[in-house]
């Protein structure tokens, strides 16, 4: 040990006795966790209810109120907060469009990935030996391929359909969770407890069960939080290149695309998605990393 | 700039009157996630030059925290000193700046820790890291540094030292790094030389070996040795005195034997009855648990496990006196140390 | 001595840890962690295995209650072989022989309360435990260890170093064993409560009968609670008898010095003591010395010794060693 | 040391075997008849054929898997369908500036990453580090493509400072090289932040302190020595991600490398090309990550005498 264990001993060994761990968790809930929750909730209401407000068709035009710049008025009156773009469409309507795609495409990209992940981690972890050097060799020449690579020759191949950037993107995004529950899984694994566990007599599933997902629930949910956010920018990457979601389900990236051609007459068509993009990703990322402080400040690396 | 005051400590021993270190009423606190606590509590004792001492205690007793306070090793912000002077060769380190206190380890004050292993750093080799406080303090060049190495690794008994010093500290076993942290420790002939739980984490066997080496060092080199320990036996056979702590606070203290045979504090008797000797059948050990640190009894915090607790014991706080009809050094922070020696006898 | 037929008995095991290469996992070499142990444990009594690190002494404990698997050598319980018995056996085999663990901190597992941590065992081994009144059992069985009753909905990080130790104690005694396995289980604990569970050990172990495999690096400690002991070095049993001769008349020259090495707290009483400083340290054992595996360190160490593996038998009084001249020169005794 | 470089050896040319075998299925993946697919529906059937014969998709698939193994070896990925000539060597010829622009964008990662994360570190829970650890924060979480195109609204329309798009000179390479290097310099930048202060916390840096080393030294060398060796290892795994950065990047600013060849080749189906451009930036990439764990070695005695 060095040469402050004692120290860790009488700061750490005091406190864990009389401070249960849920008080000790409860407590700071602060503004790092508060905030970029109240944003994300904030365009999860805007993506479940701007649309059926704001309506969006795609193939819509209105020729005569093209381009308008943000805050000002149509002919018949009415404001466009964010403007609008070539055709004159809605801008505002169209980024709640796109967050809808975005959050959606996220969302479950992050539960396939997430499942995937988990069991190859488990499995590979927990079960070890030919299992884990299999799964991890695939895993290591996965990472080899750089994701956006291997998605932008997926796409290529398979179109563009909002399920096939779901799978293209888990397919990408399983490997990290992946190692990081085999991570867990091996450090838990060797703990005391669980060598306490099988000598009840407990079956692996048990132990599984009641020892190891437990463990690896709060990193699996900080690598959610923060995967959800490269997931989604790598989903507007995907459709910026006209790899992604199609015209019909237009995801922020296809409407920043849409403005690059305008970027000198029209520079709103494309910074507002984007801003509206890197505000939920930030989010994503603060919330993360305070959860990531929280939950286990060992995860640093990640 | 006075001669006393020069950090390098050329002043011979000796030229001073007095210990060569002393801790005067030092308080030192930690903040936790919830309060602060009180880690060092007016803790007082001296360590006279060539004196071996052994600083006695279980776990958050505040025996590692008093050392790393005179090593200036504190880990601040979370550490802070609430109080009291901590004076090496009668300057005062609390009132000088870090840099003051930085300057005498090394050369004046080493340290020896628990864990080689990780008190070694992993990349560099292990001749090099010998050598490093001799030639960044004093400027002499990497060769000599390294058979300055060499030598102080054949002092402290590592064999084939000329062949060891490039090796990196994991390619050495758990006995023989400690001897590498004492060869870095001894490097610059300092006057006092603190060791943190030096064998804790040492077989029983080679905690033989780096006690003997240490005490034989000690000896030669006439450097005083502060062993820091929640073994009671390891010590026995080295050290002069014996400081025993309890909950941030000095509870007894005097000559090891005086305190290990005639021990007048319920603690320091308590934790002798805990010792499995051989010919007791039953032990019998100290009741309850050390307190948390952050809400300390009132009066003497040990009244809670006292068999020999008053109520004024729940509201006095004992200070160190001298223990009833025991010779002079021989001092003890009990209400009731006249009862405490009586039933020992008895 | 040995009539009845003991409780356990350790037949020439051997456990090997194997060293795998890195890239592909193959299996590369092997660690001999257990070379050919062998004892007898009567019930009632309590083993002290002592050992310094890297003996074994913990894996020759992991491989008996199946955590480790033996590369060879028996294990039986009752008579009854560990390895050959089928499943619902090996369950019934579960429940005799229990573990208390080293660290009191991970044993636990910290998102179970304490009622659910002591009534594990009864969930996972169907048709055995108490029905309905579980949590009256799991009270008294807090109270028997010496903790409060009302604190079985407590999380493990809610009680101390000693309290988590005998919620430990608490789990094992919940399946009623024959048979626990104290794998250094006071070891992490300060002294004065390590002192506390050492007595609450010995309490159980009178009141219920228990029979105790002890294994500690702290002599004194092993000293205290053993009828018998065993002393390990590098994979092999070298000396073992019974507390007192193994104590006071050691023949192998490594107990001798483990002995004199022994930290004493009063050394000034005993001024005939004399300390054998061992040289170096123990060697690795992926790769153990030829012969016996002491005669790298051993004061004593001739030719024959780097060729010829001692065997563990009586030379020299009432107990077995594990020297070739442990008859031809008799020890210093060290009392400590 | 040599047993190890070999190994290593062995298990990327593994690695690049496992690509081309996923290219391989990803292609056997195209809906319909690839070669109707890339030829459209204005072919004639005397083309598809020859491109159907061509492309081997003929023979039965195992067969076709051997051939395609085989031609790999060769770097033989067939022709470009839309450019003409051999596919390789299309993507050989832009592959300089890719290379180029991934390499600026990984020292500006690299240096700034670093350095911001020594100063942060040094200077934890001041406003500097805030500062430093918020910025990164965002920088990280901003669309690289996007913060291309908002550098060439202000940059480059707006203020008229630096060339919009294209390559020829320094200046060129300015915007693109930013725009891809800001996510990685504050990864790095955190990375070696944390790494610094989990090891001011290790016991040999009490050690040093007790030595009486001044602060200085104990950071460099003895602290920075060891938080390096995670940032070595991440640094490598980066570079792969900047590589496929650049596909992106290169799009929007029209930088003439590999990336924007491959996006361009996809929307006119020349697989040739595609395939040829992902397998050169793995193999580039597999290569990276030889030296970074060498190098690897180099700083972690423990992790050379392992092996």
């Amino acid at each position: 040990m060095t040469g402050g264990t004692e120290l860790i001993e009488t700061v750490a060994a005091p406190m864990a006795d009389a401070v249960p761990e849920r008080v000790r968790r409860g407590r700071g809930w602060g503004p790092r966790i508060w905030i970029p929750l109240v944003v994300v909730a904030f365009y999860v209401l805007a993506a479940i209810f701007g649309p059926m407000i704001v309506t969006f068709d795609p193939v819509a035009t209105d020729t005569a109120n093209r381009l308008l710049p943000p805050l000002s008025h149509r002919d018949d009156g009415s404001l466009v907060l964010f403007g609008t773009d070539q055709v004159g469409q809605d801008l505002l309507a169209q980024t709640m469009q796109g967050a809808r795609v975005s959050m959606l495409v996220g969302v479950a990209t992050l539960l396939l990935a997430g499942f995937i992940g988990v069991v190859v981690g488990v499995v590979s972890g927990y079960f070890g030996r030919w299992a884990d050097a299999v799964l991890m060799r695939v895993a290591d020449i996965q990472l080899t391929f750089p994701g956006i690579l291997l998605a932008i020759l997926i796409a290529a191949v398979i179109g563009q359909s909002v399920l096939n950037v779901v799978l293209i993107l888990a397919i990408s995004g399983w490997v990290t969770f992946a190692r990081v529950t085999r991570g867990q899984v091996l450090a838990t694994k060797n703990r005391e407890y669980v060598d306490a566990t099988r000598t009840l007599g407990a079956s692996n599933w048990h132990i599984i069960r009641t020892c190891i997902l437990p463990a690896c629930t709060a990193p699996i949910l900080v690598i959610a939080t923060l995967d959800i956010g490269s997931v989604i920018l790598a989903e507007a990457a995907l459709s910026f290149l006209g790899l992604g979601t199609p015209a019909s389900t237009p995801s922020w990236g296809v409407t920043i695309a849409n403005g690059r051609n305008l970027l000198s007459s029209a520079w709103w068509v494309s910074t507002i998605p984007g801003i509206c993009l890197a505000i939920l990703v930030v989010s994503f990322g603060i919330l993360g990393d305070a959860l990531r402080d929280r939950f286990d400040p060992k995860m640093k690396g990640i | 700039m006075r001669l006393a005051e020069r950090p390098t400590g050329t002043a011979a021993p000796g030229t001073r009157t007095g210990p060569l270190l002393r801790v005067q009423d030092l308080s030192v606190s930690f903040a936790t996630g919830s309060g602060r606590l009180r880690a060092v509590d007016g803790v007082s004792f001296d360590v006279g030059a060539g004196e071996t001492v052994a600083v006695l205690g279980e776990s958050g007793s505040g025996k590692s925290v008093t050392a790393q306070t005179v090593m200036g090793l504190l880990p601040r912000p979370a550490g802070r000193i609430d109080g009291g002077s901590v004076s090496f060769d009668g300057v005062d380190l609390l009132d000088r700046p870090d840099s003051y206190t930085r300057a005498l380890c090394g050369t004046d004050i080493a340290m020896i820790f628990q864990d080689p292993l990780s008190s070694l750093n992993p990349v560099f080799r292990v001749g090099t890291q010998i050598g490093e406080t001799l030639r960044r303090r004093r400027g002499v060049s990497r060769r000599k540094a390294r058979e300055h190495a060499i030598e102080m690794m054949h002092r402290v008994g590592i064999p084939a030292p000329e062949k060891r010093v490039d090796d990196y500290p994991h390619q050495f076993s758990g006995g023989m790094r400690q001897r590498v942290m004492i060869a870095m420790a001894l490097s610059m002939n300092p006057r006092l030389v603190i060791a943190d739980e030096p064998t804790t984490a040492l077989d029983v066997t080679v905690q033989a070996q780096i006690m003997s080496l240490l005490a034989d060092l000690q000896r030669e080199e006439g450097m005083a040795l502060v062993l820091i320990t929640h073994d009671l036996g390891v010590v026995a056979d080295v050290a002069d005195r014996a400081i025993l702590m309890y909950a941030g606070r000095v509870v007894e203290t005097g000559p090891i034997r005086e305190v290990y045979d005639h021990g007048a504090h319920p603690y320091s008797v308590g934790l002798m009855g805990s010792l499995p000797t051989g010919d007791q059948d039953r032990l019998t050990p100290i009741t309850g648990a050390p307190p948390d640190l952050r809400q300390l009894p009132t009066g003497c915090s040990f009244h809670p496990r006292c068999a020999f607790a008053t109520d004024r014991c729940r509201t006095e706080e004992p200070v160190l006196r001298p223990a009833p009809d025991r010779p002079q050094a021989h001092l003890t922070a009990c209400h009731h140390a006249e009862e405490v020696l009586a039933d020992g006898i008895r | 001595m040995a009539s009845a037929e003991p409780l356990l008995s350790v037949r020439d095991l051997h456990t090997t840890f194997p060293i795998r290469s890195a890239l592909l996992r193959r299996r590369v070499g092997g660690i001999q962690a257990v070379a050919g142990v062998s004892f007898d444990l009567q019930a009632g009594q309590t083993l002290g295995l002592v050992g310094e690190s890297g003996s074994g002494k913990s894996t020759v404990a992991r491989t008996i209650i199946g955590l480790e698997q033996a590369a060879s050598g028996q294990v039986l319980f009752q008579g009854q072989d560990f390895a050959a018995a089928g499943r619902a056996q090996t369950r019934r085999l579960r429940r005799d022989v229990q573990m208390i663990f080293q660290d009191p901190y991970s044993s636990l597992n910290p998102r179970r309360t304490v009622a659910e941590l002591v009534s594990e065992g009864w969930q996972v081994q169907p048709g055995f435990g108490p029905r309905g009144t579980w949590r009256a059992s799991v009270q008294e069985l807090l109270e028997r260890v010496g903790l409060n009753p009302d604190h079985l909905d407590r999380y493990p990080h809610q009680f101390s170093g000693g309290q988590r130790q005998r919620i430990g104690i608490a789990r094992a005694l919940a399946m009623s064993p024959k048979l626990i396995i104290c794998d250094e289980a006071v070891s992490a604990l300060d002294v004065s409560i390590q002192a506390q569970v050492i007595n609450l050990l010995q309490d159980l172990q009178r009141d219920l009968g228990l029979t105790y495999l002890f294994i500690a690096h702290d002599l004194s400690v092993v000293r205290h609670i053993s009828d018998r002991i065993a002393v390990m070095y590098l994979g092999r049993i070298v000396e073992e008898g019974t507390r007192d001769e193994v104590f006071d008349r050691p023949t192998h020259p490594y107990t001798q010095a483990l002995l004199s090495a022994i930290p004493v707290s009063h050394p000034w009483r005993m001024p005939s003591r004399e300390r054998i400083v061992l040289a170096g340290d123990v060697p690795s054992p992926a790769d153990p010395p030829s012969g016996c595996r002491f005669r790298t360190r051993c004061p004593k160490a001739r030719d024959r010794c780097a060729v010829e593996v001692p065997a563990l038998e009586v030379r020299l009084g009432e107990h077995a060693s594990a020297c070739h001249f442990a008859a031809v020169e008799p020890a210093v005794a060290p009392t400590a | 040391m040599v047993a190890y470089i070999v190994r290593r050896l062995l298990f990327a040319a593994f690695v690049m075997w496992g690509a081309v075998t996923i290219v391989f299925i990803v292609l056997r993946m195209v809906p319909g008849d690839p070669a109707l697919v890339m030829l459209g529906p204005d072919a004639s059937p005397d083309e598809i054929a020859a491109l159907r014969e061509s492309l081997g998709l003929t023979e039965p698939i195992p067969q076709q898997y051997l051939h395609y193994l085989a031609s790999s070896v060769r770097l033989d990925f067939g022709d470009s369908i839309r450019l003409g000539g051999d596919a390789m060597g299309h993507v050989l010829e832009r592959m300089p500036m890719t290379i180029q622009l991934s390499v600026a964008a990984l020292m500006f990662a690299v240096v700034f990453g670093i350095g911001f994360g020594i100063v942060a570190a040094l200077r934890v829970n001041t406003w500097a580090d805030r500062v430093i650890t918020v910025t990164s924060l965002v920088t990280h979480s901003l669309p690289s493509f996007w913060v291309g195109l908002v550098l060439i609204l202000m940059l480059a329309r707006g203020l008229q400072l630096l060339p919009s798009g294209g390559a020829g000179s320094f200046a060129h390479l300015l915007l693109p090289a930013f725009a891809l290097a800001l996510p990685f310099t504050a990864m790095v930048m955190r990375l070696t932040r944390s790494g610094l202060l989990e090891v001011i916390n290790e016991g040999y840096i009490a050690t040093a302190r007790s030595k009486g080393l001044s602060e200085r030294v104990v950071i460099f060398p003895h602290a920075i020595r060891n938080a390096l060796i995670p940032i070595v290892t991440v640094v490598g795994l980066y570079f792969g991600a900047i590589l496929g950065g650049t596909v992106v990047i290169e799009t929007v600013f029209a930088w003439p490398g590999v990336g924007r060849l491959i996006v361009d080749s996809i929307g006119f189906r020349d697989y040739g090309v595609v395939q040829s451009g992902i397998l050169v930036i793995a193999a580039i990439f597999v290569m990276i990550n030889l030296i970074v764990d060498i190098l690897y070695g180099y700083l972690d005695p423990r992790v050379r005498l392992a092996r």
